[in-house]
């Protein structure tokens, strides 16, 4: 009979869910630096009130926030060939996009995902320097862009940066979808090395370590980034 | 779809991804070096021998997308221990042949002497995994005779039907017996189980999409499927991943 | 240099401006005095277009622009011809003291990093803040972020400065020096408009003064002018204030 | 054959997913509820730098973002059952859980959940806020609780609402996890009914929509709530 | 009433006050001046512990507070006893200039709302603020904050009143006023400390004038004496320029 906790099963198994990590770390770091230009265009469009754009960057952040991540990589990577299926049975064309990589898919739908979220704060981050920063970017004549790397978006860095390292802590674990596209990461990994020996629990404890520590390092970088943004801010006592 | 052919002495060999869960022990599973197994795959690969224009290729897919998977194209078989049913055909191709028997039992925390069939089950709590065989029968069952169990969906993975049983929070599942059997022992939870004479046994087939392609790759393998029965290997590998011969009807009794 | 014609700016129901017409020639030095809430500081941030007036147009060195019709490039360009120092200064808290001063020469005048703090350090030399270049303007007391906001304004070399309270924050050692600087700027020839109420200024930098109360140019003459010959009794009432030494 | 697409379907099964709608809403708001409260004592906590219970703060945080949604629930629902097993069996006792309904559990796992997110995203708004605000009501006599209420929070909640909606959203649909201890929201009524029909796509478009009307109604109140909260700031043109 | 005891508080290498002692008895109106950068504000503001000493002792009214040893009760009772005059007004930006005022009232003295509202808008009343009483602070003029920022200070009658250049956003007509209202506050016997280099304020509000230059008392007198009698070089350097009318 087994036993209802087995710790040594546990230290057994940590190299062999570890292999799938190098994808985990390589679909949510490319994920979150594409997802963060998006959310910074996207930011700014909001922000300025760009015409036309606006309006389509609201709709793009009300879909994406509004529906589950896993339809959204299910739709990107089943849903594309499907309509391409339509489309070359109703024209006679013969698009195929099977030489793409199911990883690129995972790619692209978590970038998308993530930007609609880091968006949003990064637009209150925006809004919330003191609009005086701006018109003295003005009255020595910078460029809205030019006043935006200067000095407004440092100024928003210290506020941002809480709730985006909660949108790239959540995009670490949200990779775990990918098994949806048949793509093996860690949180796949550890369901299969679980199911083959029976101990889910284990294994769960297993990957939990793993991303405990993967997210930690992150929170930790990110948090030391806060602190030298928000260098210049006066601290009131007690 | 899913074709990179190359040319191997005039035979012109198609490479076919066939999608399986990859989690479903010992029927399918992913080995330590990372290779599919079990016997779904064994079964696949006998039959890849065989069939000299194909060749294929696993790949494990989480439970939640296997059809649509199926369906998109990023896959043309399924081996993931399917078994028929009236839904399943509108949609999809099978393979004429079985390749297994399954038989499903009613699974309940040992020492229980109350459950001997679906009918004892009138008024309690069933887990059902969502999406299986079982479950589909379960439900048409439960149907027809008024819908006196209650069923509670778990997320198909049998672990939690395993520990809803041992926690009390529900009286039984149904399930493979040999699986749960193999999960319940390296848990270390008690249980027993009864044949249900309701559900009987069901031929577990192959699944195909349902196109020109599919019905081709169904006419290949069911040849490779007659002629593996013939030779014993269907129940040599049965043996060798489930115990025992369950290739038959009457063995899987 | 400076033309305002018939503008108008108000806020809701609060009329700040009514319809304003005025002409600042080239190298004037003009004082705008005014009791709190006049619309002073409006008329200043109109000529940088921090605010929009309602109506009217407004014309500053070679820039020209109708709030009834104006591109981006207008705005900019208005923008351009003039650098401001504001009431509550607005230094860029996340840059030094030096940064603060250099950063429009490096990013819009695209002079070189070195020369860039050059120069800014010779001005923050003037203005008294050589031993804070480092510093964040958080770290500043009133009067020393009043002097930086003072050398970023001069840093740009505009064709128009406008002040709006420069020396508010000042000790009477710092005004002398900044009217001093102030007279330095206005014999090279520069247009100025100046926000104070500093007798000082006043009397010594202005070549002209205005009067604004309640949005509207009450008295528009040279500084001997008003104090010896004002007729109007707002003025008069004002000027007294103005020069009344004790109670 | 059946056909690829089959919108007939989609709207036959409207209703059948909807009856989930009433458990997924009432699991959101109560855990959102209570996460917010958790959100923010911790973000209190951490905002006073109380001592002992920051750097306690802080390692609630690090764990719950850095592990697995699905491993707190399974943590929360089998873990407890597992310990008290463990208990029972080493010291005799007999405590028992299950007179305690799995919802009680879900809710429980999922606002701790959502207040770690939620509480690094307030501390920074509380942060942002300019310190001359609470000096001066330290100069008035107020205590740092009043100056909270009065004039500290109500100027971060411009601030706070966009990423805080961002946690709000995704509770919503994290809200499916808990099928994982087998309670049936909208999302597993979906795979329910999915699989009896084998009709997969139709079914995640039906339960998609069905979220993004959720997601978009709380969004856009949020969105007014924002719009209130940012009443007193002054635009800068163009 | 207020003494200080050998108060030292600098950033890192900037030495900021340096040993200060002083002792301010009930009543007395005392006026601090001296040079921008000084340390006027962070002397102030140690009053009222919103910067701590490095060391030191400091009693206002029935509140003492050691630096080397104090508890959060001691802090909040310190400020209790005093009100202040922000250089740069801090209004609550999310509440109105009523509210700004009345809040301490209904939060901090339990005053029913009614009431609060009503000594509010008196208050507001005598700085000339009754027409923005529902304005929000980023809507007010500089001088109109200042105003606002006063009235909420005299709204809690503290028992000393701290004010950092009160008058420095206000035209000549408004520094009248508050000079008005300060000496009547003056006549019921407050104590009270004023950062203020307008001579109106330290001619006759004051009875007592303080010169701090680089964290030292370098002079300490009444008025008269101060501008008559004073002996110290940096002192008189300082009070000619704050005399000085016109270049
Ligand atoms: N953004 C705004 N919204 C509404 N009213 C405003 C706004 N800005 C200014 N005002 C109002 O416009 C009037 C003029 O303000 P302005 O700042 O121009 O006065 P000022 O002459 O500079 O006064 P001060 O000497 O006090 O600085 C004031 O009554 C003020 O309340
Ligand atoms: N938070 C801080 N960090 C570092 N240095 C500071 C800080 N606050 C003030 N200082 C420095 O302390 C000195 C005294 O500042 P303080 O504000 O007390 O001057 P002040 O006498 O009020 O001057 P002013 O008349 O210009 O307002 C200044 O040199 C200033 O740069
Ligand atoms: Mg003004
Ligand atoms: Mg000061």
């Amino acid at each position: 009979m087994g036993k209802i906790f087995d710790p040594e099963f546990m230290i057994r198994s940590f190299p062999e869910v570890l292999q799938a990590l190098p994808t985990t770390l390589f679909i949510a770091f490319v994920s979150g630096v594409i997802g963060l230009v998006i959310a910074f265009i996207i930011s700014f469009i909001r922000y300025a009130n760009i015409k036309i754009l606006s309006p389509l960057a609201k709709v793009y952040i009300s879909f994406i926030r509004g529906t589950p991540d896993l339809v959204q990589i299910m739709l990107v990577y089943y849903g594309i060939p499907l309509f391409l299926k339509a489309i070359n049975e109703k024209f006679g064309t013969s698009f195929d996009v099977n030489g793409v990589p199911s990883i690129a898919f995972a790619i692209i739908a978590l970038a998308i995902n993530a930007g609609a979220y880091m968006s949003e704060t990064m637009r209150s981050s925006l809004l919330a320097v003191d609009s005086g920063q701006l018109e003295a970017c003005y009255s020595v004549n910078m460029t809205r862009f030019q006043a935006l790397r200067k000095v407004i978006i440092p100024q928003t860095i210290g506020i941002a940066i809480p709730p985006l390292s909660n949108s790239l802590i959540s995009l670490i674990k949200e990779t775990s979808l990918v098994f949806t596209i048949s793509i093996v990461d860690i949180m796949a990994q550890a369901k299969i090395v679980g199911a083959r020996s029976f101990r889910f629990f284990e294994i769960y404890i297993v990957v939990s370590i793993i991303y405990w520590v993967v997210c930690a390092v992150v929170a930790f970088a990110l948090s030391k980034v806060e602190v030298y943004a928000r260098r210049y801010e006066r601290k009131v006592d007690s | 779809n899913g074709a990179a052919s190359t040319k191997k002495n005039t035979v012109k060999v198609t490479t076919v991804n066939v999608g399986t869960e990859g989690a479903y022990p010992p029927y399918n599973y992913v080995d330590k070096n990372g290779k599919a197994d079990g016997y779904d795959i064994a079964v696949m690969r006998a039959v890849d021998k065989k069939v000299q224009s194909l060749k294929f290729n696993y790949v494990p897919t989480a439970w939640d997308s296997i059809f649509v998977a199926l369906e998109s194209g990023k896959f043309d078989i399924i081996a993931s221990d399917l078994g028929k049913n009236p839904e399943r055909e509108k949609k999809y191709l099978f393979s004429e042949q079985p390749y297994l028997y399954g038989s499903s039992q009613i699974i309940y925390k040992a020492g229980r002497t109350d459950i001997k069939s679906l009918k004892d089950l009138y008024g309690k709590t069933v887990a059902a995994g969502v999406g299986t065989n079982t479950t589909t029968a379960l439900e048409h069952f439960n149907k027809e005779n008024g819908n006196k169990i209650k069923i509670k969906y778990t997320d198909g993975n049998i672990n939690n039907a395993l520990q809803e049983i041992d926690s009390k929070r529900v009286d039984a599942t149904i399930s493979s017996i040999i699986t749960t059997k193999l999960t319940a022992k390296k848990l270390g939870i008690k249980i027993d189980g009864t044949t249900a004479p309701e559900l009987g046994i069901s031929p577990i087939h192959l699944l195909f999409v349902k196109n020109d392609k599919g019905s081709k790759y169904q006419k290949l393998i069911d040849k490779a499927l007659i002629e593996l029965r013939k030779d014993g290997t269907l129940k040599k590998l049965s043996i060798k991943y489930l115990g025992k011969d369950y290739t038959t009807k009457e063995s899987a009794e | 240099m400076i033309q305002l014609e018939n503008i108008t700016k108000s806020y809701k129901k609060n009329h700040v401006l009514n319809n304003i017409n005025l002409t600042i020639s080239k190298g004037e030095v003009v004082t705008l005095i005014g009791p709190s809430g006049a619309g002073k500081t409006t008329l200043l941030r109109l000529l940088n277009w921090l605010e929009v007036p309602d109506s009217g147009k407004i014309t500053v060195a070679d820039a020209a622009i109708d709030a009834a019709k104006y591109t981006k490039h207008d705005v900019r360009n208005l923008r351009g011809q003039s650098s401001m120092v504001f009431q509550h200064y607005n230094l860029f808290k996340n840059r030094t003291v030096l940064e603060n001063v250099a950063d429009s020469l490096i990013v819009v005048s695209k002079m070189k990093k070195k020369d860039a703090f050059e120069k800014a350090e010779a001005l923050l030399k003037k203005v008294g803040m050589s031993d804070k270049l480092l510093d964040y303007p958080a770290n500043l007391s009133g009067g020393q972020q009043q002097r930086v906001g003072i050398a970023r304004a001069l840093a740009v070399d505009p064709k128009v400065m406008l002040f709006d309270e420069p020396t508010s924050a000042l000790d009477p050692e710092w005004v002398g020096e900044i009217l001093h600087l102030i007279k330095e700027i206005a014999a090279q020839g520069m247009t100025m408009i100046l926000v104070s109420h500093e007798m000082r200024f006043v009397r010594s930098v202005a070549t002209r003064i205005i009067f604004l109360e309640h949005g509207e140019l009450v008295e528009d003459s040279n500084p001997k002018d008003l104090f010896e010959k004002s007729k109007n009794v707002r003025t008069q009432a004002f000027l007294q204030k103005l020069t009344y030494e004790e109670e």
